[in-house]
């Protein structure tokens, strides 16, 4: 019994992080029709940026430390959606209407973010030491016990994910966004600079990567292949949580999440990837827009 | 009249054989270049030259698909991998003759796994190096197009196999070797893998494998399944009015080119000695797609030329400067897909039918394009 | 005063006008006729920027705008209405009449008087818009170019597929507007009667040009015959 | 683009099976007597979210014949069109093709195999291939995988040669599709259609953005090729249609409101109103929208 409630909160834990990484990833798909393989070299970019505070911290301010995280996780999106940004304007405008060499491109740069970490960092793992008000944790019970750094994560993502909603569905740059995700034509009829619409989602999508990277440092060391651990189980939440749509990319989040952490708990890791993989397939077979497919067209 | 019109109405076939053969004077030339060339290089440069052609045996096979029929898959490394793994365990079989293989006595294992039992007949490791890419391509491919997953999706999909395959190779230890893979073959059909004069055969080996995987590319794009395959890139929607089924055209020649790429995997084995899943995984999947971009998209030539020139700059960059390999490769995929997206070949092409009908002088402030290009991958052994 | 000079369009390898030249005044409105696939609402997307014109200027009170992207032009007070009314379906009614607002021209206190002025949509204002009826869909559509303030105003088809009692409350908008001045309205329409019991001046035409324009109260039977008609 | 999605979903998942290779066999096309309509639609009603865009249709063609479907915008006239081919399933009542075939019961393609043929508005051919590759594509729909790869049937030939000259594309044969100006294309796109020899085609506007001789070569081969052919013309140029139709369809609201020869239905009262006026419908109350 125990070791299932720490089993479903690590699944819950994996499950956030995940999200935190496919909304970016749906952001730029649903407006743009664009697959960023880059937004996994964000999250490393986001890691070692947050490396970077928690040393500053330090040597600069060592009475503070304990606050270094909310530094790095504002600095850690200010850095990513720059990025974002500037692939946006640099490269990915220049590709519109061509996803699959889009997709090349972007893996081209994340390389040469990869290499530039390994260059400035050196190839070896960097470790970033934890606040140590996130040392410890809950023990709901003996041998129950639920880290804070797990904990701090769960919150993390979910104030990320009702600040996303209240963006998108509250704010003016949410609904142009909208606007142009529905009818890009007739958002610019009506006065909608699209293209910078384009870019200031794909770099909110791209701050969130960071965000999510900065969230990482705390469950392990920092290297610059960080990304990819994480990228393709967050490409295969998007494929099953359908384009566009908020609530399916959660659902997917927690099923995928879930599912990996349940099939390490009842076989070897190996064979659960398998398993989760084969599962995505049948369900799109039974399902092909995904869990939450936008219904109709729009008219 | 009658006589006329079925002469005429040949031409088509006709004028795209011309265009084949047009082609084909370079490719013979090429075919004789890559014959006679272990009599002029080092055993280094000849095992070194032999990998390469099976790499563009897998960058054939990704053209066929990308090129033409516009289907990307980013998770080749698969096909390729199964194909190495059907033939590396039969190679480890007979290497262990009748004991068990090493890696499974060190993991504790007492008996030969059933699967691994009929590896231990060439023949029946020569079907599999075909079947498992084939049945695993089929299966793959028809799920996906029949639940209307393209495009970029599609692509995604098959990295996603490419990454899950080879975490699961990892993960069975005792039943692939894990990590370090499927090591210490000692001998093919008898013939030891050390001599020398075996990898100097291999290198022929590889070689009629290239020769058949463009030869079948070849008959497959200037047939009219080829022309469906185009047409199916231009307007999928409009193929499906004319009565075909898109969903069995697109299974097909995945099919195919999971099975070409099999072949491939299944020469490298013995050529580099060594089967393991770091050859499946994410990113040598992807490294495959570069050579076809670098060479040119949806000419075969092209595919040969890329995958012989990125692996020759890799090969002697990445020594001398592992760093700058790394950069030079992102740099590759940008470039070639913003500046260059024609590729070597089309892109001399293109310089071709500029500089042929006016003055050549005319259209010469054109060449540095063609140097800069031509300096991003420079050496070949 | 919105005026269109010599314009050349087409998609891809065909030429569908072959210079139009159509003015409309500040305060007036114009109707555009002809039958279907004579290049009516290809006009409009040339007007508006959707499909840019290979010739010819488009002029808002005399500044070119033949070149502006299809926003600045939004921007510069070209309000369209356009055809299948283009409405943000899985956008409220109130976020469809915000989107109006991008423009700079007007500001969301001016959503009040479209509510006043369709007070069907005052009801819906938290509806998804896709839900709206066909008639309710296309008073948003209006109401949403009206809240950008523009100074010209582009109808396209207003009355397609629309209850009869919605074309009427339309067309009590569309004369609203006429006497409340300050707006040029180029209205494309099939129905003749209703094209020209609005309007102050008429166009004519067909394959691509103007071939009759002048007066409303002027339009002759025979043109109509020869135009319009089967 | 106005009103569309911008970003298109992936298209509808196929049918068939890896088995059934490229296609599923041959239909029973129903040969049978010559006086035998070619197309009668029943009764047929097709709604789109409670909205009646066909309602009770009832339309037929003899053999042969060259109509012409017109009607102002929103009459229906494309999801006939839709209906026919399979693209759309009626909500109830009946298309009977060939006097035998019940349209609902085949799949879109499968309809192709059994005759009808379609152009869209906008022409969509192969664009990198040549305009004789866009044949081979077109005339080999019924064959099967192997045969992709052997030489053209010497009768298929000859047709696409026959379709060729009809469609004044013969000089074309080796240029690539896409470079062909808005015209030809159009004639491209009815050759393809020929080239598949149908029994029935469906013609979608087929000259919009036409120049005049232009116009008058499409109507040319419209007639050259009605008799041995059913065809089925939707079309706004009334010029093109009073020089080229004998008979007419005139659809109003889902509904045949008019048919005839030109003149007919010129001096039709009810055509007149539906061309040039509203009025009538303010007191007939048609609810729709």
């Amino acid at each position: 019994m125990d070791t299932y409630i720490v089993q479903a909160f690590n699944a819950l834990s994996l499950s956030s992080i995940l999200l935190l990484i496919a909304i970016g990833l749906v952001f730029s798909f649903g407006l743009m029709n664009v697959i960023n393989m880059a937004h996994g070299e964000f999250i490393m970019v986001g890691a070692y940026v947050t490396f970077l505070v928690q040393r500053l911290f330090v040597i600069a301010f060592p009475d503070l430390q304990g606050l270094y995280l909310f530094v790095a996780l504002a600095v850690a999106f200010v850095v990513t959606a720059a990025l974002g940004f500037l692939l946006e304007r640099l490269l990915i405008r220049h590709l519109y209407g061509r996803p699959l060499d889009t997709l090349l491109a972007t893996w081209g740069v994340g390389l040469v973010l990869q290499q530039t970490a390994r260059t400035i960092f050196g190839a070896p793992n960097v470790d970033v030491t934890a606040p140590a008000w996130l040392n410890g944790g809950f023990e709901l019970a003996a041998n129950v016990l639920l880290p804070y750094k797990r904990v701090f994560i769960i919150v993390l993502v979910t104030l990320c994910i009702v600040g996303i909603y209240v963006y998108v569905t509250r704010s003016a740059p949410g609904r142009r966004m909208r606007a142009v995700m529905q009818n890009r034509d007739m958002a610019s009829c009506l006065g909608l600079s699209t293209a910078r619409v384009d870019a200031t989602t794909f770099a909110l999508g791209s701050g969130l990567a960071g965000i999510a990277g900065c969230a990482v440092t705390l469950l392990g060391s920092v290297g610059p292949a960080l990304g990819t651990y994480y990228i393709v189980d967050a490409f295969m939440v998007v494929v099953l949580g359908g384009v566009g749509q908020i609530a399916g990319t959660v659902l997917a989040a927690l099923v995928i999440g879930g599912f990996n952490t349940m099939f390490e708990l009842g076989s070897t890791a190996s064979i659960g990837k398998v398993l989760v993989f084969l599962l995505i397939i049948g369900f799109l077979q039974w399902k092909p827009n995904g869990l939450m497919a936008l219904r109709g067209r729009a008219s | 009249m009658k006589s006329l019109r079925a002469t005429t109405g040949r031409t088509s076939f006709a004028s795209r054989f011309a265009r084949w053969r047009g082609s084909s004077a370079v490719t013979v030339a090429g075919l004789i270049a890559l014959a006679l060339a272990p009599w002029f290089l080092s055993d280094f440069h000849v095992g070194l030259l032999s990998k390469f052609l099976v790499f563009a045996i897998v960058a054939v096979s990704l053209d066929l698909i990308w090129g033409y029929a516009g289907i990307l898959s980013i998770g080749h490394g698969v096909f390729f991998g199964l194909g190495a793994y059907a033939f590396g365990m039969y190679l480890k079989m007979e290497a262990a003759g009748t004991r068990l293989p090493d890696f499974m006595a060190w993991s504790g294992l007492v008996e030969l796994p059933w699967f691994w039992r009929p590896f231990g007949d060439p023949a029946v490791a020569i079907i599999f190096v075909f079947l498992a890419p084939m049945a695993v391509g089929a299966g793959l491919s028809f799920l996906a197009f029949r639940s209307g997953i393209q495009g970029v999706y599609f692509a995604i999909v098959t990295q996603a196999l490419a990454l899950i395959l080879s975490i699961f190779l990892i993960g069975q230890q005792p039943y692939f070797g894990g990590t370090n893979g499927l090591t210490n073959f000692s001998t093919a059909f008898g013939f030891s893998l050390q001599n020398p004069d075996v990898q100097f055969g291999l290198y022929y080996v590889a070689l009629a494998g290239l020769t058949l995987a463009y030869a079948v590319c070849a008959v497959i794009t200037s047939s009219r399944f080829g022309l469906l395959l185009v047409a199916l890139r231009d307007n999928p929607g409009r193929v499906r009015s004319f009565g075909y089924n898109p969903v069995a055209i697109n299974v097909i020649v995945f099919t195919i080119s999971a099975g070409l790429a099999g072949l491939a995997g299944a020469i490298f084995a013995p050529i580099v000695g060594i089967v393991s899943p770091a050859m499946i995984g994410v990113v040598p999947s992807i490294e495959m797609v570069i050579w076809v971009a670098v060479g040119g998209r949806g000419t075969l030539i092209g595919a040969v030329l890329g995958a012989i020139l990125v692996n020759g700059a890799k090969s002697s960059l990445s020594e001398s400067f592992p760093l700058i390999w790394q950069f030079i490769l992102g740099a590759l995929f940008i470039g070639s897909v913003l500046l260059f997206p024609s590729g070597v070949v089309g892109t001399a092409r293109r310089l071709m039918a500029r500089w042929r009908p006016p003055h050549p002088s005319e259209s010469a402030p054109r060449a540095p394009v063609a140097i800069q290009l031509s300096s991003e991958k420079e050496p070949v052994p | 005063m919105l005026a269109v000079e010599e314009i050349v369009a087409g998609y891809g390898q065909s030429i569908v006008l072959h210079g139009v030249n159509v003015s409309v005044s500040s305060g007036k409105v114009a109707c555009l006729m002809g039958r279907n696939g004579v290049g009516k609402t290809t006009l409009l997307k040339s007007i508006v920027g959707l499909l840019p014109p290979r010739s010819g200027r488009v002029l808002l009170d005399g500044e070119d705008l033949s070149r502006a992207p299809v926003y600045r032009r939004a921007r510069a007070g070209i309000g369209y209405v356009p055809q299948g009314r283009g409405i943000f379906p899985y956008l409220t009614v109130s976020e469809n009449l915000l989107i109006g607002t991008e423009t700079g021209r007007g500001s969301p206190a001016d959503l009040a008087e479209i509510y006043e002025l369709f007070p069907v949509l005052s009801d819906m204002g938290q509806r998804p818009a896709g839900r709206l009826s066909g008639g309710q869909q296309q008073q948003l559509a209006i109401g949403r170019a009206l809240v950008g303030r523009p100074r010209v105003l582009l109808l396209d088809e207003p009355t397609e597929g629309i209850q009869p009692s919605v074309i009427w409350e339309i067309e009590r908008t569309i004369d609203l507007l006429r006497q409340r001045g300050g707006l040029a309205i180029l209205l494309v329409e099939q129905f003749v009667d209703f094209a020209v019991g609005l309007s102050d001046d008429f166009y004519l035409m067909q394959g691509g040009t103007i071939v009759a324009q002048g007066s409303s109260k002027d339009l002759t039977e025979d043109s109509v015959r020869e135009y319009l008609a089967v | 683009m106005i009103g569309t999605d911008p970003h298109p979903s992936p298209l509808p998942a196929g049918e068939g099976t890896i088995g059934t290779a490229l296609h599923s066999g041959p239909f029973p096309t129903g040969e049978g007597a010559a006086d035998r309509n070619v197309l009668d639609l029943s009764k047929v009603c097709v709604q789109f979210d409670g909205l009646a865009v066909l309602d009770e249709l009832d339309f037929s063609m003899k053999r042969g014949e060259l109509r012409f479907l017109i009607g102002p915008n929103g009459a229906g006239k494309t999801t006939m069109l839709d209906v026919i081919t399979g693209r759309t399933r009626p909500t109830s009542g009946k298309v009977t093709y060939n006097g035998i075939v019940d349209t609902a019961r085949h799949r879109e393609h499968e309809l192709v195999k059994l005759g009808i043929g379609r152009k869209f508005q906008t022409p969509t051919v192969f664009h990198s291939l040549t305009v004789y590759e866009n044949f081979e594509v077109a005339a080999a729909y019924k064959q099967t995988l192997p045969m992709l790869f052997a030489d053209l049937p010497a009768r298929t030939r000859e047709r696409i040669e026959k379709v060729l000259d009809t469609v004044g594309l013969s000089g074309r044969r080796n240029d690539q599709a896409g470079i062909l100006p808005h015209g030809e294309l159009q004639w491209l796109e009815i050759g393809l259609l020929l080239a598949q020899d149908p029994k029935l085609l469906l013609l979608d506007e087929p000259v919009a953005g036409m120049t005049r001789p232009e116009r008058d070569k499409t109507g040319q081969i419209l007639r050259s090729i009605a008799g041995s052919h059913s065809i089925l013309v939707v079309e706004h140029d009334m010029a093109f249609v009073r020089e080229f139709a004998t008979t007419v369809t005139v659809l109003h609201l889902g509904k045949v409101l008019s048919e005839g020869s030109v003149q007919e239905v010129q001096n039709d009262p009810r055509v007149i109103e539906v061309y040039l006026g509203h009025r009538h419908e303010r007191e007939g109350e048609h609810a729709s929208g």
